[in-house]
């Protein structure tokens, strides 16, 4: 592991709806640079984890701490200008843009956060930026093609390529490679984390599929009903009995649905 | 649900509004295209507006409408008893255009704008609410386009500006309720204190000011109740009204409601004892009296906003008799107040052409009508007041009875008031002149 | 900046039809008067539709705008066309940015039916005071421009042909500026919008605002075409009903849209009213079924099938 | 003594009326998320066609008693027909696109209703005053009341009572619950939704018919009379909170004791109570005293 100060910094993190334990005291610190995937079973917290960290949902008790700064209380877009971004399980884009629009809008906005009003979207600038992201991301060919018209592996690109627009230091995946076929997975995540290497992103994701996880990740955090149950790398925690019985096996039972 | 259910309750359905259509068509439906008559002589176009939908169309807007409809066709075909047999209007043929007055008065400016610059009517006689008169008066005389108002009341029209192109054919709404308050006087001396309820708009308050400036002149004993009802128009439920009307102290109820209003008033009033406890005084009563038949009760005194309807049925002029008739036999009932006002208007357009000489123009009908003096249908209509445009005429009061012999309601006690003892001379707004102890009357 | 095809379509289409009015009947000159000047109302309804927001009682700034220039005539004997204007879309204005604080969290037809409440609340309170002319409302003296009173109703129709030209050429350009692109994206993804680190709401915010001031604006120039003012023809929901109605038949395709819609609007109504004076309200209805069935895209995505792709006819 | 009796009792006259109009619309948004324009036709509609027939029947010489016989059959006849010909009929298409875009299909339903009626009964008011006669007047409080006006309080507390039973205590509320609460949930929990959407929409139809048909003795049955009433019954179910049977009852009451104490101390602000009470809860409640839950998306 790499020993740099954490980048993120959680503390006694609890979220309770009603009854229901989401969150139960995690802690966690996490490094700069790091590629960590979150594993768990369906309603183990993983989801609720992300939303608590870009400040989606607000935690019951505890901190997170960016670079030093405490993020619980402050609301999404803010957090988005701290400099922490996301991605969605099911893609999260504007369904009747084309992909260019889509991307446009996140450049816009990423440039120019007081938003000018008086100012025209389509400048020549942003359109050499839109250029570059369509490049580094492979959507050159659907630039002009309606989301709604689109395949969900390009969905999920475009989804991310969204999230990355604005520069984050620290990007959350959640469940990239849902939705997307067996035999496109491993290109799909060669593209991401190729373009997210390059800016030396620190990220995180919620991964199902074992084999991503083994591939891409150098740390692994095992969720089970709300905890922690293993942070280690991904080989260790592949062999890990608890997570084995917790995680992986409950993930064979319900495959999919 | 059950398919065999729902085609049961179809045909269930189907067949009642196939009653309903078939068993009580109303008979003024028909759109009598008003008698295309075969002379080539001149042809002129009168727009009608009255309330064709809405609380107001069945008990003043189709009388309204049918009154003047009757009028039109007897002058198209000379049939009209003299001195008004001369075919047609100044010898020209009216078509008549019917006109939905509901809606508000914005909408009424825009519809009557259309009349006058894309549709070219000659002349506009009609007009039911005062909103809308008083709204119109300033548009027709930016227009300068002929109008006759039939039966709007509130006396401001004339009272605020000069006008050139409008007139109204039936005294303003002051008439009403200082012969109210003097029959009053006369009937019920004894008179301590009184209360009322009124639509909420420039009608309602005025009719209120009026009857009320005028009993603290002539009845200065008398008390006027502080929690006078001013509910929306068309709220329809009185019933909290009723309530604190019985519990006030007053021993009279004046009311100048109208329309389905007046009708829904006067109902659940009736259930709740109020006409028997306490006297009603309804200014534009004389619409219920023969629509409500023996729901209407006895010992109302009862107006009908001038010698019009019921109080003047057994007025035997040639001229009274046979619009009594004629209406009757045209529409089955006997005619009420609007269809006398509306009438009346269409007899003064008609008087207007006669005089201004073939194809007038909107200052020369002005002018032929201005100040004029006739004899309408029930009445004498004297044009004398804001300058000759505002006609003055006697205003009456009975009191109500059922004729369990006849089976209808009549009027007893009626006593009219001359002009001259309820209305304000020329140049004297209403409100000064009650206030200043009605000088001048002559009653 | 305003070299695009719509704004040309619209300076052009605006010099010719001011020139035209000078030769029009009055009764087609007012069509036009009453049409651009609701279209001012439908402008900003389209913007707020584009954004996915339909507001069910609009009529509440189209009231106001028409009340401050009956307030201001009546009180103060303002009678400057443009000052009346300002001052309607400026009461409105103000008064929308105030709601919008309410509103901008609301969504869907929760939005709808608080704007109905809101316009409402207005009407029970015109139609209560005296002082505010009541059921009655008021009559509104002719518009002076600058200080000259005209002869004719033509000067006005001239300025709201102009007004009602730089709005849409305005609401045009917003309309590609990066708020304004915004519109869609909110209508398709709030959560996306928010997590790419710009307000939701403050956007509706803005957007909610300029509806308002365009509606007030629309009120004050109806106002000073009719003549008149009554709360049942400006403040009841029936009004908030209608502009919506002509929102949904114009379509939110282009800013020309509107006034074609209002256009249309005005003539069927006209015609409703004239052929059948007890059922046009029947014909009414059934049209606006008719549209939201079978012509979801309004009167603009026939006017596009018909032209092919080009947007100009 | 004899004024706050007479205030309670109008209050509560007058309460029982809005609740039984608003209590149809309440429920129709609660379940389906329409505010449905047209409510004020199924109020029209329901009166006339009460008035019509009892008129008839009364003409026919029937006893009057049957007056309310006919009421409840107008109000049900008119609610299964009405309700189910516009929801199968054009509701039922609309259900995936905007839900404003319905209430605005709504609107253009309540504008053709409005003619219709027009068409169908003429211009010419009816009266349907039998049942209202035939309960005759009582002594109350120092003034006369009709019976019938009073008993708009047993129809309103019979329709809560009603409406709660069913919500609550039946296998059908668990099942409204459900798709109130989430429509989604619903589908996945195996309900027939669109089942509930018909059932829902001619059940608050039979309401708004009711209301109508239960009014009509005491009024002038003429044109233009659902119009008022989509304002107020609009008004209570915004105080109370859309979608909330509870709410309405609530709103009903505020609404109408304020407004009987209004009427009787101060009359001029009478319109104003309607409209204040409702300003006031939309600047500090905009959802209503009784907001019902709603789901979490994501």
């Amino acid at each position: 592991m790499i020993s740099n100060p954490p980048i993120l910094q959680v503390r006694d993190l609890v979220k309770k709806f009603g009854a229901v334990v989401a969150a139960n005291d995690i802690n966690v610190d996490i490094s700069k640079g790091e590629i960590v995937g979150i594993i768990g079973a369906n309603g183990a917290g993983k989801t609720c984890f992300v939303n608590m960290v870009t400040g989606y949902l607000p935690p019951t008790a505890g901190s997170i701490k960016f670079e030093g700064e405490e993020l619980v209380g402050l609301e999404t877009r803010k957090i988005t200008h701290a400099g922490i971004s996301r991605s969605f399980q099911v893609s999260q884009v504007f369904h009747s843009m084309t992909v260019g629009e889509n991307l446009m809008i996140a450049l816009a906005i990423a440039n120019n956060r007081a938003l000018d009003a008086l100012s025209l979207m389509d400048t020549p600038e942003l359109r050499s930026k839109l250029d570059n992201v369509l490049n580094r991301y492979k959507l050159n060919a659907q630039k002009d093609t309606t989301v709604s018209a689109l395949a969900q592996g390009v969905r999920k690109l475009l989804d991310i390529a969204m999230a990355v627009v604005s520069k984050p230091r620290i990007l959350l995946l959640d469940e990239p490679t849902s939705g997307i076929s067996v035999e496109e997975k491993f290109d799909f995540m060669d593209i991401v984390m190729g373009a997210l290497k390059e800016d030396g992103v620190t990220v995180l994701f919620v991964e199902h599929d074992m084999e991503i996880v083994a591939r891409y990740v150098s740390r692994v955090l095992a969720f089970y009903q709300g905890e922690i149950i293993a942070d280690m790398p991904p080989k260790k925690a592949l062999a890990d009995k608890k997570v084995q019985e917790f995680v992986i096996g409950k993930e064979h039972h319900k495959k999919k649905k | 649900m059950n398919k065999g259910l729902v085609a049961v309750l179809a045909a269930l359905v189907v067949g009642a509004v196939a009653f309903m259509l078939t068993s009580e068509k109303p008979s003024e439906e028909k759109k009598e295209a008003t008698a295309p008559v075969a002379d080539e002589g001149e042809q002129i176009t009168i727009a009608v507006p009255s309330f064709l939908t809405g609380g107001a169309a069945g008990p003043f807007g189709i009388p309204a409408m049918n009154g003047a409809k009757m009028v039109v066709d007897a002058i198209n075909k000379g049939k009209l008893p003299a001195p008004y047999n001369t075919k047609g209007f100044g010898g020209a043929t009216a078509s008549l255009i019917e006109l939905d007055e509901g809606g508000g008065a914005t909408k009424q400016v825009a519809e009557y704008r259309n009349l006058v610059e894309k549709r070219n009517v000659d002349a506009v006689v009609g007009y039911i609410s005062s909103g809308n008169c008083q709204a119109l008066a300033p548009i027709a005389e930016e227009l300068k386009q002929f109008t006759i108002f039939a039966t709007c009341g509130t006396p401001r029209i004339f009272e605020e500006a000069p006008r050139q192109y409008v007139f109204r054919t039936m005294s303003h709404a002051t008439a009403d309720n200082t012969a109210a308050a003097m029959y009053v006087k006369e009937n019920f001396p004894g008179m301590k204190g009184y209360t009322g309820i009124q639509q909420n708009y420039a009608w309602g308050q005025d009719s209120w000011r009026d009857f009320d400036l005028t009993l603290k002149q002539i009845m200065p004993n008398s008390k006027a109740s502080d929690n006078v009802q001013f509910p929306k128009i068309f709220a329809g439920q009185y019933g909290s009204e009723i309530s604190a009307m019985s519990l006030d102290s007053a021993d009279l109820v004046h009311s100048s409601f109208w329309g389905g209003d007046l009708e829904a008033f006067i109902f659940q009033g009736a259930a709740r004892g109020l006409f028997a406890k306490k006297t009603g005084v309804l200014t534009v009563g004389g619409t219920a009296a023969y629509r409500l038949g023996k729901k209407l009760p006895n010992g109302i005194v009862l107006g009908a906003r001038g010698p019009y309807g019921i109080l003047v049925r057994d007025r035997d002029s040639v001229l009274n008799q046979w619009f009594i008739n004629t209406y009757k036999n045209l529409y089955g009932t006997y005619p009420s107040g609007p269809a006398y006002q509306y009438g009346q208007a269409i007899l003064a357009a008609k008087i207007a052409y006669d005089k201004a000489g073939s194809d007038p123009s909107s200052e020369q009908l002005a002018g032929a009508l201005r100040g004029i003096t006739f004899e309408s249908f029930s009445t004498k209509v004297e044009m004398s007041l804001g300058g000759g445009h505002q006609a003055v005429t006697e205003n009456g009061y009975g009191i109500t009875k059922y004729d369990e012999v006849n089976g209808e309601n009549i009027v007893t006690d009626v006593k009219f008031y001359p002009a001259s003892c309820i209305m304000p001379p020329d140049g004297v707004g209403s409100v000064e002149w009650i206030k200043g102890g009605m000088k001048g009357a002559k009653c | 900046m305003f070299n695009d095809k719509t704004s040309k379509f619209l300076l052009v289409a605006g010099l010719l039809l001011i020139l035209g009015g000078a030769f029009a009947p009055n009764w087609i000159v007012n069509q036009f008067m009453f049409g651009f000047s609701r279209a001012l109302a439908i402008l900003g309804l389209m913007v707020l539709w584009r954004t996915g927001l339909v507001s069910f009682g609009h009529a509440f700034y189209f009231g106001l705008g028409a009340y401050a220039v009956a307030i201001l005539d009546i009180k103060l004997g303002v009678t400057d066309v443009f000052l009346r204007l300002i001052a309607g879309a400026l009461v409105a204005g103000t008064a929308g940015f105030l709601v919008g604080f309410i509103m901008r969290n609301y969504r869907n037809i929760f939005f709808a039916m608080l704007n109905t409440a809101i316009s409402m609340v207005l009407f029970g309170i015109v139609v209560k005071t005296e002082a505010l002319g009541s059921t009655d409302g008021f009559a509104i003296s002719m518009s002076t421009i600058l200080g000259v009173s005209p002869e004719t109703k033509y000067p006005l129709f001239v300025i709201i042909t102009l007004v009602g030209m730089v709005a849409a050429i305005l609401v045009n350009y917003y309309l590609k500026t990066t708020f304004g692109k915004l519109t869609t994206a909110i209508r398709d993804n709030e959560i996306r919008v928010e997590y790419l680190g710009f307000s939701v709401a403050h956007a509706i915010h803005l957007k909610y605002s300029i509806s308002a001031i365009l509606a007030g604006g629309a009120g004050a120039l109806m106002a000073m075409s009719l003549g008149q003012v009554d709360p049942e023809s400006m403040i009841n929901w029936t009004v908030s009903g209608e502009l919506v109605f002509i929102t949904i038949l114009s379509g939110p395709g282009n800013v020309i849209a509107p006034f074609i819609g209002s256009l249309v609007f005005e003539v069927l109504r006209t015609y409703a009213f004239e052929l059948a004076p007890q059922a046009w309200q029947l014909i009414m209805g059934a049209t606006f079924l008719t549209i939201i069935f079978f012509i979801p895209g309004g009167i603009w995505s026939v006017l596009e099938k018909i032209g092919g792709k080009k947007n100009d006819k | 003594m004899d004024t706050f009796l007479t205030i309670l009792l109008d209050g509560l006259q007058f309460s029982s009326y809005l609740f039984i109009v608003s209590a149809g619309l309440t429920i129709i948004f609660g379940v389906m998320k329409i505010l449905n324009v047209a409510h004020g036709s199924f109020y029209a509609w329901g009166a006339y066609t009460a008035a019509f027939f009892i008129g008839k029947f009364s003409d026919m010489g029937m006893p009057d008693a049957l007056g309310f016989l006919i009421i409840i059959a107008a109000a049900v006849v008119v609610g299964v027909v009405l309700g189910f010909i516009i929801e199968q009929g054009i509701l039922k298409y609309m259900y995936q696109r905007d839900e404003v875009l319905i209430v605005l299909a709504t609107f253009g339903l309540f504008l053709v209703l409005e003619d219709i009626i027009l068409i169908a009964f003429g211009t010419d008011p009816y009266f349907a005053y039998q049942p209202m006669a035939l309960l005759a007047a009582v002594e109350i409080g120092g003034i006369t009341r009709d019976v019938y006006g009073l008993t708009l309080i047993g129809v309103a507390t019979l329709v809560a009572i009603g409406c709660w039973w069913l919500l609550n205590k039946t296998k059908w509320g668990t099942i409204l619950k459900a798709v109130i609460f989430d429509r989604e949930m619903g589908i996945s929990m195996g309900i027939n939704v669109p089942l509930v959407y018909t059932l829902t929409f001619i059940g608050g139809a039979i309401l708004g018919g009711l209301g109508g048909a239960y009014i009509a003795p005491t009024i002038s049955v003429a044109p233009g009379l659902g119009t008022e009433v989509i304002v107020l019954s609009f008004a209570v179910v915004v105080v109370g909170g859309m979608g909330s049977i509870a709410g309405a009852a609530i709103g009903s009451l505020i609404i109408g004791l304020l407004r009987a104490v209004a009427v009787h101390e101060l009359p001029q602000v009478e319109l104003f109570v309607v409209f204040a009470v409702m300003a006031v809860v939309l600047v500090f409640r905009p959802e209503g005293l009784f907001a019902p839950a709603k789901p979490r998306k994501i």
